[in-house]
């Protein structure tokens, strides 16, 4: 009884952590930028891809290719933002959902063209396909990782934007542009900077769910909404915010499918949808 | 409720208003009572509480003790659209207003709420002649009738302060709060400004604030003085510009403003 | 721009009615959606699941361009109005007309039920809370697949012919008379609707939703009375949809549904009642096009078809054209 | 593109020639999902029709073979129906094929029944299709066809209680009832059940559900692509092992991509399906490297060979009528086709029109390093017990 909640609690975790990896990035662009990138599971796509190839083609080492996931889809995005995005700033939400949503569709029939329409298996090496043994509980190593991996990705990024001279460009330039231009603060240049970490985390994230989720083009879709289900409950612009609600629908998700499976496909919505209603700026929002 | 009202000659009244954010008391213990027909300034430094004590008299804010009267009924726990449809108006110290309609639009709007068409989904807007008309009038009598074609957004800055009062007239308000009618206008236009509500008929009770001590002296018949949340003093104002305590937290301040 | 004259007051009038008289334009486009019978008879099937599509985009128009409510969740209304007329014909009445109809109550009654909670959100929470109610009925509907027949889609609906003389044929035509007609009238509604003191008054709360209340705007019985409207809109574009294929499955309610009328009411402009028509006409031939050419990559060229409009005629293809008309007409005067 | 189609259309209309008439052809009509979720099935379903092509010429009886493809995105019987119709009446397509999708199947049958075309269902497993146009052929399976053959199977072969797990919608529903048929009217015991959700990305939550039963096995069903390998990675996680409790399930559970994704934790996993293309016959091994050869070295599977079937029966059917086209000539002439599949040998039968097949029992092992699914049971001349209890 103890050790299935237990495992319930620590399964629900870990799945939010993933849903958290794929999503802070657009807590930062969507919630810190006030960009409505659609596009955001493109660049975690693309962070997937990156993997499999490296692995796959190349041989590298599961880990090894993480930093250049990120790095992949970090270019890319600065490369889009620069010819796409930065005009598209001050145009309207829809306009922005518009051309994302046709990023979206170019970078599917990409990978579709590119890679095929066939699943991506990664192999993941053997130390992270155990379980480590406590009691009467088996946890398994991948899940401790990617829990592992949430918390430093938000120690890091909590950091950077709280406590370093970046950071508080980052939030001068995101608040009140004008004025960080007034302040001689290159805010053009800040944002860039910030859309890109925000599609790297994307990318980071992407690499990291193939194990547990898959990979092949409709990837782009299929997870699109979920992570902004996490951004919206979790509050704009929330780093915290975005992981506490990550934790919530994953063990509320898992919880749910395993004491009322019943109700294992509404359950994430109606916890999405109870916590919007009670909280409309999200967990963490301030708006 | 048998809490005694304010005497029934004042048409807008408070009486103990409380409201706090966090541990901001914003207002405390807020009784005013203001007669029909006066024209009242509301001043006092920044962070007095005087734009609370206006969305709390519209009903944007709640109050957390105390109540608000309006020709003597308690509109306390009454919904903002309903004390507009009894008569009290209100404008926003920041533009507050419809950026891609034309001012026509706004106001002939605005008509068409208080007369009760804007649910009518069948007949066409120009059916409603009257509500046009009125709505012409009202911008006409605020000098803005040959700008009123023009999309709210690409009208100047001080016409958009004048069409706040436009839209707030269209509700044919008995009582007008007017928060810093004049805000970011420059200096010089501002009297003109205050002529276009000088020139308001005298069945509109009109409280407004502002910062500008000429302009208060020169169109208030009555002023309220507020200081941190609370109400320092109230009178004419000869009587204001002779208190001791006026002066003392103001001093120097007005200058600044 | 009007200078003040004489008549300034009958220029108030001129002017708000000059917004609601029909253009030329106008006609020319209705009397154009006649020409598919004469020109394109092959495609009139297309054609008619165009005006299904135009219907739906409009009924989002309403809520969406006119009353500034984002829904990523209006399929659910659709898929009411799918289900509805599918279950009816299959229990025994088969005739469309009265079907459509009582879809489309049924939609709207719901669509009021749920506006209950609509009207109290704005912003993302808005955009989620609809997108999360649609995903619930389409669990919903999955779950009892019992009447809904689940994933391999509801079986045994069968349409007598319309007013008893026009079976649906293989070709299309009555189905996009059918279709068309339902269209038109609803549009007429529609365009009525947006051009009354209501409609005024839901651009209103569009615009600045803080500043109704202070007119004395009861914005929430205004939002409520829009979106029940555009729910049984919805639903009337659901039923058509089912009567004229004879399929109802869950994809009626699903996400993607309410994604692709978003993406088609942007793309052809929001808030101007033909955006959602003209966007359902070019995103859909566009898709027909493009997937005969390449059924495999043809998402590709839609995508950059719609980065194209975000680009260079941004706020939608109508509001572009708007725009290079006025431009012609400065330089040409 | 589109003026030309205009300019076709215009002349067609003007002077009443067809493009269709000007030259003795067969029009085929492909509608599948090659776009979206199911875009993979419907690639490896075409590489087979693609190669079928390449190896027996586009001509038969005289006619050229002409393909004309159509998307359907995914699950869209609106659509499918549309594009049915408008292949015959834009395109006038002599036939119906392709159809991945049940409720796409369902949808376009009417369209096949009303205009009385010949369709080749070449994927859709639901048991009824079938019955919905006279002119129908399946060249794939039924679900019941396996599970509920899987089902009798795993009763005879000394299992006594199992713990089922489906996809909750349509098939799974239809693969949980066929093998707890199979299963219980064998005499076994079914101990639970659970239903997961389509869309569900974790699936410990309800192998927990499974393990805390502790059965003897576990049916599973989940649709192919991202979830077998997810199935299977939690059954591991959470300590299921395949050679304590046995764990059944249909082929997409062990599939190429899934295995290897799984790795050993797919050691011992028992699967039932009708194709596998390590399937020892010289027809299947022709198969295989042909298919191999011409698609980068990827191998095929059931939607290839369903697809790759459906094209020979096309193909002989058309020699059969001598190249005619009508629908009941060509169903007639498939009713009772018997030949060897790459799959083995299968028949249409002349009263349902669905396969009859030999379906396999395999297991995945370890083979010179590899995981590959062996072998090591079957069963012969199986019919869609669905269809044959309906007609009792």
């Amino acid at each position: 009884m103890i050790s299935s909640f237990v495992g319930v609690l620590f399964d629900g975790f870990a799945y939010g952590m993933l849903l958290f990896l794929l999503s802070v990035g657009l807590s930062v662009t969507l919630g810190m930028m006030n960009f409505v990138n659609l596009a955001h599971c493109s660049f975690a796509m693309l962070g997937g891809y990156v993997t499999v190839t490296l692995m796959d083609r190349l041989g590298w080492p599961f880990l090894a290719t993480l930093p250049v996931a990120f790095l992949a889809a970090a270019g890319a995005s600065a490369a889009l933002e620069r010819v796409l995005f930065r005009p598209l700033y001050r145009a309207s939400d829809l306009d922005q959902c518009l051309l994302t949503i046709g990023v979206v569709f170019v970078s599917v029939a990409g990978a579709a063209y590119l890679y095929g329409t066939v699943q991506q298996p990664v192999q993941l090496p053997g130390y992270l396909r155990r379980a480590v043994t406590l009691g009467s509980f088996r946890f398994p190593v991948y899940r401790l990782f990617l829990i592992g991996a949430a918390l430093a990705v938000t120690v890091v990024l909590v950091a950077a934007l709280e406590c370093t001279r970046f950071g508080a460009r980052v939030r001068a330039a995101v608040d009140n542009q004008r004025m960080a231009r007034g302040l001689g603060i290159d805010v053009d240049g800040v944002f860039a900077v910030t859309f890109a970490l925000g599609s790297g985390l994307a990318g980071l994230g992407g690499a990291l769910a193939i194990e547990m989720v898959g990979l092949d083009p409709s990837f782009a879709f299929a997870y699109l909404i979920y992570v902004i289900i996490v951004v919206s409950v979790g509050g704009l612009a929330s780093i915290g915010g975005s992981f506490a609600a990550a934790a919530l629908l994953g063990i509320s998700d898992m919880a749910g499918k395993y004491y009322v499976p019943q109700l294992g496909a509404f359950l994430i919505y109606l916890v999405m949808v109870g916590l919007l209603m009670w909280r409309p700026a999200g967990l963490f929002g301030r708006r | 409720m048998n809490t005694p009202g304010p005497a029934s000659s004042s048409i807008l009244a408070t009486v103990g208003l409380q409201k706090s954010f966090g541990s901001l008391a914003a207002a405390r213990e807020v009784s005013v009572a203001i007669p029909p027909g006066v024209r009242y300034a509301l001043i006092g430094p920044n962070g007095a509480g005087k734009t609370t004590l206006i969305n709390l008299m519209t009903g944007m804010l709640r109050p957390d003790a105390g109540r608000i009267f309006l020709g003597g009924e308690d509109i306390t726990s009454v919904p903002p659209a309903e004390r507009v449809k009894r008569g009290l108006a209100r404008t926003f110290q920041i533009n507050t207003l419809f950026p891609r309609l034309t001012a026509l639009e706004a106001v002939t709007l605005a008509v068409c709420e208080r007369q009760g068409h804007a649910s009518t989904w069948w007949r066409s807007l120009p059916a409603y002649r009257d509500a046009i008309d009125e709505a012409y009038a009202i911008l006409g009598s605020l000098a803005l009738g040959a700008d009123c074609y023009r999309l709210t957004r690409t009208l100047a800055y001080g016409q958009q302060r004048l069409l706040e009062i436009a839209l707030a007239l269209a509700t044919r308000p008995k009582v007008l709060l007017l928060d810093e009618p004049a805000a970011g206008v420059p200096r010089g236009q501002s009297p003109a400004l205050f002529g276009a509500i000088a020139g308001l008929s005298r069945d509109i009770t009109v409280l407004f604030i502002e910062h500008d001590m000429d302009v208060v002296f020169r169109f208030a018949s009555r002023i309220i003085v507020m200081v941190g949340g609370r109400v320092l003093v109230e009178g004419t104002p000869q009587e204001i510009a002779a208190d001791a305590r006026v002066r003392e937290v103001y001093l120097g301040q007005t200058r600044h403003a | 721009m009007a200078t003040v004259s004489l008549e300034a007051v009958g220029g108030a009038h001129g002017y708000l009615r000059a917004q609601t008289r029909w253009r030329r334009s106008e006609i020319a486009f209705w009397l154009a959606t006649l020409l598919p019978f004469l020109l394109f008879p092959a495609y009139l099937q297309l054609a008619s699941q165009i005006a299904i599509t135009a219907l739906f985009a409009v009924s989002l128009d309403l809520i969406l361009g006119y009353a500034g409510i984002v829904s990523l969740g209006h399929a659910a209304f659709f898929g009411l109005g799918a289900y509805t007329a599918g279950l009816f014909s299959k229990f025994g009445w088969g005739e469309p007309l009265s079907g459509l109809i009582l879809a489309s109550a049924l939609a709207g009654v719901v669509g009021y039920a749920a506006s209950f909670v609509i009207a109290h959100f704005r912003h993302l929470a808005l955009i989620m809370i609809t997108l999360g109610m649609g995903l619930l009925l389409q669990e919903a509907a999955n779950s009892a697949s019992e009447l809904t027949g689940g994933v391999d889609g509801l079986q045994g609906v069968r349409m007598r012919p319309l007013f008893e003389l026009f079976p649906f044929d293989l070709w299309g035509r009555t189905a996009y008379t059918y279709s068309l007609a339902a269209l038109f009238l609803t549009f007429l509604v529609a365009r009525r609707l947006t051009h009354s003191p209501f409609g005024l008054s839901l651009r209103g709360i569009r615009e600045n939703a803080v500043r109704m209340p202070a007119l004395g705007a009861p914005s929430r019985t205004r939002v409520r009375q829009v979106y029940t409207i555009a729910a049984a809109m919805a639903g009337m574009a659901g039923a058509l949809l089912a009567q004229t294929t004879l399929t109802v499955s869950l994809e009626v309610l699903s996400f993607q549904r309410s994604a692709d009328v978003l993406v088609i009411l942007i793309l052809g402009g929001a808030g101007r009642l033909y955006g959602g028509v003209l966007g359902a006409i070019i995103y859909m031939v566009a898709r027909d096009q493009f997937s005969g050419i390449n059924p495999q990559y043809w998402y590709f060229w839609i995508g950059l078809l719609l980065i194209a409009v975000v680009l260079f005629l941004p706020n939608g293809i109508l509001a572009g054209l708007d725009r290079a008309a006025a431009r012609f007409r400065r330089r040409s005067p | 593109m589109l003026t030309t189609r205009i300019a076709l259309t215009l002349a067609a209309m003007l002077f009443g020639v067809s493009p269709a008439l000007a030259q003795p052809t067969v029009k085929i009509g492909l509608i599948m999902p090659y776009s979206g979720q199911f875009a993979d099935t419907a690639a490896q379903m075409d590489n087979a029709i693609k190669l079928y092509l390449k190896q027996n010429g586009d001509t038969v009886a005289g006619k050229k073979i002409e393909i004309i493809r159509k998307d359907t995105g995914g699950v869209a019987p609106d659509v499918a129906k549309r594009l049915a119709q408008e292949l015959i009446v834009r395109d006038q397509v002599d036939i119906l094929a392709g159809f991945v999708l049940t409720p796409n199947a369902l949808a376009a049958a009417d369209v096949s029944a009303e205009s009385k075309k010949f369709m080749v269902v070449m994927n859709a497993a639901t048991a009824i299709i079938t019955t919905k146009s006279p002119y129908m052929v399946r060249t794939s399976a039924t679900v019941p066809q396996l599970t509920e053959t899987f089902g009798t199977w795993a009763r005879k072969n000394g299992i006594k209680q199992v713990y089922t797990m489906v996809s909750d919608y349509g098939p799974g529903h239809d693969a949980e009832q066929g093998f707890q048929r199979g299963f219980k009217d064998a005499g076994g015991e079914v101990v639970g059940s659970v239903r997961f959700p389509v869309a569900n990305p974790d699936f410990s939550a309800f192998v927990q559900r499974a393990r805390d039963v502790n059965p003897a096995a576990i049916f599973i069903f989940v649709p192919g692509g991202v979830q077998p390998a997810a199935i299977g990675k939690a059954l591991a996680e959470r300590g299921i092992d395949a050679k304590t409790t046995k764990v059944l399930g249909m082929g997409e559970l062990t599939e190429d991509e899934a295995r290897k994704s799984m790795g050993d934790a797919s050691i011992g996993i028992i699967t039932v399906y009708h194709y596998d293309h390590n399937h020892d016959s010289v027809a299947n091994r022709e198969f295989v490297k042909a298919f191999n050869e011409a698609n980068a070295g990827r191998n095929p599977n059931i939607y290839s060979v369903g697809g790759y079937d459906g094209m020979r029966l096309i193909y002989e059917a058309l020699k059969k009528t001598g190249g005619k086209t009508e629908g009941d000539a060509l169903v007639a002439a498939a009713k009772g086709m018997k030949w060897e599949s790459p799959r083995g040998p299968i028949a249409i039968d002349p009263e349902t029109r669905d396969v009859v097949q030999t379906v396999y029992i395999r297991r995945v092992e370890k083979v010179g390093g590899q995981l590959v699914n062996v072998e090591f049971d079957r069963i012969e001349n199986v019919k869609d017990p669905f269809k044959s209890r309906m007609a009792r």
